[in-house]
């Protein structure tokens, strides 16, 4: 299968590497560089899990930790890992990796009744029946209940991989490289303080990878590149991707957990999976940028709606198009900034924004793109079923009361 | 994990200590009447305050020693550690 | 009331389940009650609908300084057992169960009580004679208990560390059958559904700040809601138990301390049963969404913290592994701690006190959840007749001072001297 | 006397974990030091003997926290307040010990038997501790002594030379076997030659 969503050019991959991976047993392409989400996007996959209780259809929301869908089945190295966010693993040659909560599969799930049912189970529905008669609790019903959960399924073998776990002091423990990230532990580190700076993700920049922004006269990602291969150069300061601090416990005790192999087919001998860091750092500097929040509509969780954020990430990292006819929605700025991008690529985007008269820089450019813009606009409901291809919109009123 | 002054060691983790409860209960002297109130007191009854605490820990794996922590319950905030015979 | 069943839940879909009545209203309260309980935990729900179900007192209000079911009723692995030794804790906890078989029909609110069967883990032939005797121990007093054998066991957890020269090896376990978990926070939604439409008033966001007691009597308590009369008080604020005794002047053989837990995101049905681990201090089971449900010992010093530090997370884990290695892949969803009064002997307390008026539930250490209906029907009686019921009689405040100890354990809170 | 140690059964030379295609040099070297003298000298709380006059091996004990004083053949460690640990190639120390330190005033007591010691030497000392000890070892140098942890088990580090590193642990001999395991198994990253 090509890859019709893949741009021909831009993002942050290795045109020059392909990889091959199996989704569903089927095989499929990617590029190094790659997570295992924008490989599968990039190939037109959109469908890739069922949800927790009505078994609707769930795709990519997001484009990295803040993921809450795209949950896949990992086998790699003959063990079996559940629950992984496919925006999260990167791919590596003979991945495979299959969808959850789904039978006898992610396309027909005999499941997805409960959806047609819904209405008869609201939240919180079991604590008003099943009580009668007495034994059926216990015969029928709970075991019905327990089957039915679940995502991934663990495996009972042991685990062959390594784990290591390590203490490290530090003066100033600064998690997330994007921009304030960066130029504070340069300047810390600068000044002599002993340095820990964790990124979650693979590559180092966060927000200046996917900004057009420019600092002194280099590009934000040309400022990033140098800045971290100073920072990797000065024997106070440990640098560490692919490592996500995860807990703040008492008197300034943070975990982090590096993931040293998982975006590897093996681990090499002798090296951990991952590694557990227990860093007592005399000062924090949590500068771990923000996740945008999703604006609330009808079907808002069907395959194909997503954040604008995340949708401006597959662009630029990845090369990659979530879709050919974009609408984004969106109350601030940051809106604009991916419907841009979308222009630039040449597709041509609508914009959505709730607001009536707003006024900025970014808009006038967007504006200057002749980008289709409509102010005072909402989506009332997104429409499709296991894809999105369509949505109702509507004006919102003058005192806000209705649309 | 907390990180405690030892007073004859300095700064270390959590791991190298042991709990050893209230400090401020005081056991009856020995060689005279003990009435079962007394004992009672001592032994069992505590007023485990919210807010600042002052608790014996042995630095189990480093000097040995017992010492005297004053901590706050809620908030785990270490204001003073003292050796097992200073006063507070 | 509305009468919650199936044919009211497809009734209400037709019309958009908007015509629900509330759980429970949001009374202000009134000057006085007939009994105040202090506490809208799952134990003074419980309390208060007994006193309103089996002694017909409704004039009842329950005060929180919070949301009902914010403390430990919502901060537990709800694990349900009566696995004791003793007569006291044993005959206590089996009357408990069968309030708990019950529970869902008598409360018409289902608390998915689940008996799924708890296995505590032997990994010695010293620790299977404990196991015996504690088995034959339970049985005396009418309660299931089953020992098993290493193959035994085999065949109901396979998934367990059977390997060879693991640390720990299983050689057995002792099974109560009829024990097994239940959705907490229906537990507590329950009770306070059915106590409120018996007339009890549930107040919630309101502080006790005071006591007024004279002549060695209670008259009322002081509120951030202004002060409220009543004869005769419950305090039923597991945790928080010291902050109210001080207000009291009352030294109590309890200490608070933090006991943390945890799940780990849902997986395919693995476990079906409710295991602990034998050679330390971990127990583990999978809820009906699939999250594995973990917890251990207390964090080790007094705390009212109510989140947790890493060193008892590390251990709970490293003894979770050892135990059930398919562990080591998952993910943790949540983690949280609950503060929790730990009584000197392991055993709690239901009791009047010196004060005429007042009476005392407390020092749950971590089995308060499963004694939630067992405690409030005890404490109820203890209250509407002023004398304890035969089933609490053990559990006196002033057994510290007479020596009648129940220690279950024989450590109490002073886990730190082993 | 017997030379039997505790670490008899494992401790087998050779080279072990990620020590291919690298350098002997860089390497970092796991021996089991055996037949050391080891006494403890604890001071009664009573005492009020000066420290400062008494002599063992030419060396004055020093009652200052984590610190170590040392000759060819004789360490003094610091092992808490009036408390010493003294380890010595000299075997026949004993007796010197015993008239130095009077029973009136200190408690001696022959600790030989009952420790497992390990000594690492190379670059990434460091490295291999920070695996288990949540110590601030990037703190110690040369001369100091400290006690801690390493996963859970007791030690004493005794810090012999920074340059090279050579760092001296003991531990309590029963513990000999899972922490010399705990230790290798920290150093297999880095490739070891167990001497």
């Amino acid at each position: 299968m090509s890859e019709h969503f893949r741009l021909d050019k831009g993002g942050l991959i290795n045109r020059s590497k392909k990889i091959s991976f199996k989704f569903n047993g089927k095989k499929y392409f990617g590029y190094e560089g790659d997570t295992l989400a924008s490989a599968l996007i990039a190939n037109g996959v959109h469908l890739v899990g069922r949800s927790f209780k009505y078994h609707r259809p769930r795709g990519f929301f997001g484009a990295g930790v803040d993921e809450p869908y795209a949950i896949v089945q990992m086998n790699r190295n003959n063990e079996v890992d559940p629950n992984v966010r496919a925006t999260e693993q990167e791919l590596f040659e003979g991945l495979e990796a299959k969808s959850v909560n789904c039978w006898p599969n992610v396309d027909f799930d005999i499941g997805a009744i409960n959806n047609f049912l819904g209405k008869f189970f609201p939240a919180g529905f079991y604590y008003k029946t099943f009580m009668w008669p007495k034994s059926f609790w216990y015969k029928i019903y709970e075991p019905i209940i327990r089957k039915a959960a679940g995502f991934g399924a663990a495996s009972i073998k042991h685990d062959k991989e390594r784990y290591e776990h390590k203490y490290e002091y530090c003066d100033l423990l600064i998690t997330g490289s994007g921009p304030s990230g960066l130029a504070s532990a340069y300047a810390a580190a600068q000044n002599g303080a002993k340095v820990i700076l964790a990124e979650d993700k693979s590559r180092f920049g966060g927000s200046l990878l996917t900004s057009e922004v420019t600092i002194g006269n280099q590009s934000g990602q040309e400022w990033a590149e140098k800045i971290i291969t100073e920072l990797k150069s000065m024997p106070n300061v440990v640098v560490k991707n692919r490592s996500q601090v995860f807990g703040y416990y008492d008197h300034n005790m943070l975990v982090m957990s590096e993931r040293i192999s998982d975006h590897l087919p093996k681990s090499e001998k002798y090296i951990p999976k991952q590694r557990l860091w227990y860093i007592r750092a005399k000062e924090v500097i949590i500068s771990s940028g923000s996740i945008e929040r999703p604006l609330v509509f009808g079907n808002n969780d069907i395959p194909g709606v997503m954040l604008s954020s995340a949708a401006k990430e597959y662009l630029k990292i990845y090369g990659v198009l979530v879709g050919k006819k974009p609408l984004v929605f969106t109350n601030n700025d940051s809106g604009y900034e991916t419907a841009i991008e979308f222009k630039k690529n040449g597709i041509d985007p609508i914009i959505l924004d709730t607001r009536k008269d707003p006024n900025s820089e970014i808009i006038k450019e967007a504006k200057d793109l002749n980008i289709n813009i409509k102010l005072s606009y909402v989506v009332v409901a997104a429409k499709g079923y296991k894809k999105v291809n369509s949505a109702d919109i509507a004006k919102i009123s003058e005192d806000k009361k209705k649309y | 994990m907390l990180h405690i002054k030892c007073p004859h060691c300095g700064l270390r983790s959590q791991n190298e200590f042991s709990y050893g409860g209230d400090a401020t209960v005081k056991r009856p002297e020995l060689n005279k009447d003990v009435s079962d109130k007394d004992w009672d007191n001592f032994v069992y009854l505590r007023k485990s305050p919210r807010g600042k605490h002052l608790e014996l820990w042995q630095h189990i794996s480093g000097c040995r020693q017992w010492i005297k922590v004053e901590r706050d319950t809620l908030t785990h905030e270490i204001f003073k550690t003292l050796k097992a015979s200073e006063e507070a | 009331m509305q009468k919650y069943s199936v044919f009211s839940l497809i009734k209400n879909a037709f019309k958009d389940h908007k015509d629900w009545e509330v759980a429970w209203k949001d009374p202000t309260p009134k000057t006085e009650y007939d009994v105040i309980i202090i506490g809208g935990g799952g134990h003074g729900l419980a309390t208060a609908y007994y006193l309103a179900k089996e002694h017909n007192i409704t004039k009842v209000a329950i005060i929180e300084k919070g949301w009902i079911g914010g403390g430990n009723v919502g901060r537990n692995t709800t694990i349900i057992r009566s696995n004791y030794m003793h007569d006291e804790n044993g005959l206590f906890s089996e009357f408990g169960m069968n309030l708990w078989r019950n529970m869902s029909q008598d409360l018409n609110f289902n608390v998915m009580f689940s008996p799924r069967g708890i296995i505590n883990l032997a990994h010695s032939d010293a620790q299977m004679n404990v196991y015996s005797r504690r088995g034959n121990s339970m049985r005396l007093n009418g309660i299931d208990a089953v020992l098993l054998n290493r193959d035994e066991v085999r065949e109901i957890i396979p998934m367990a560390d059977f390997s060879e020269n693991v640390r720990f090896p299983i050689f057995g376990g002792l099974m109560q059958p009829s024990a097994g978990t239940a959705r907490h926070d229906a537990v507590a939604w329950g009770y306070a559904r059915q106590a409120d439409s018996m007339g009890v008033d549930i107040i919630q966001n309101c502080e006790v700040t005071g006591f007024d007691v004279s002549n060695g009597k209670i008259l009322g308590i002081r509120t951030s809601k202004g002060e409220i009369k009543a004869k005769k008080i419950g305090l039923c604020v597991a945790g928080s138990t010291n902050i109210l005794a001080e207000k009291l002047n009352m030294t109590l053989p309890i200490e608070t301390h933090l006991l943390q837990a945890c799940v780990s995101e849902p997986i395919k049905p693995i476990l079906d049963n409710v295991v602990t681990f034998g050679a330390g201090h971990f127990y583990c089971s999978q809820s009906d969404k699939g999250e594995m449900v973990m917890g251990g010992d207390l964090d080790g010093y007094n705390s009212y913290a109510q989140r947790g530090n890493l060193p008892t997370l590390q251990h709970v884990l490293t003894e979770g592994i050892a135990m059930f290695p398919f562990l080591s892949k998952l993910k943790m969803l949540r983690t949280w701690g609950g503060i929790m009064d730990m009584s000197m002997d392991g055993s709690p307390i239901i009791d009047k006190t010196h004060i005429e008026g007042l009476y005392l539930n407390c020092g749950w250490c971590y089995g308060g959840f499963k004694a939630t209906p067992a405690s409030g029907w005890t404490f109820a009686h203890t209250i509407a007749q002023d004398r304890p019921h035969e089933l609490n009689a053990g559990y006196s405040l002033n057994r510290f001072n007479t020596g009648h100890l129940i220690d279950e354990k024989g450590l109490g809170t002073k886990t730190w001297i082993s | 006397m017997t030379s039997l140690s505790a670490l008899n059964h494992i401790h087998k030379s050779g080279f072990f974990g990620n020590y291919e295609n690298k350098n002997e040099e860089n390497l970092l070297k796991i021996s089991e030091i055996k037949n050391f003298f080891i006494v403890q000298i604890v001071q009664y709380k009573n005492s009020s003997i000066l420290i400062d006059n008494l002599n063992i091996d030419n060396l004055k004990l020093k009652n200052q926290p984590l610190t170590v004083v040392s000759n060819n053949d004789t360490r003094i460690l610091w092992n808490g307040p009036k408390n010493w640990i003294l380890v010595s190639k000299k075997k026949d120390l004993l007796d010197e010990i015993l008239t130095v330190f009077k029973e009136t005033d200190f408690a001696v007591t022959d600790l030989s038997h009952s420790r497992s010691i390990i000594e690492i030497e190379g670059n990434m000392v460091y490295e291999v501790l920070k695996k288990g000890s949540p110590l601030d070892i990037s703190k110690l140098k040369s001369g100091d002594s400290a006690n801690t942890v390493y996963n859970g088990i007791t030690i004493t580090l005794d810090f012999i030379s920074n340059k090279p590193n050579i760092i001296r642990i003991f531990c309590l001999r029963s513990f000999g076997e899972s922490f010399y395991h705990s230790i290798t198994d920290a150093s297999l990253e880095f490739g070891y030659k167990c001497l």
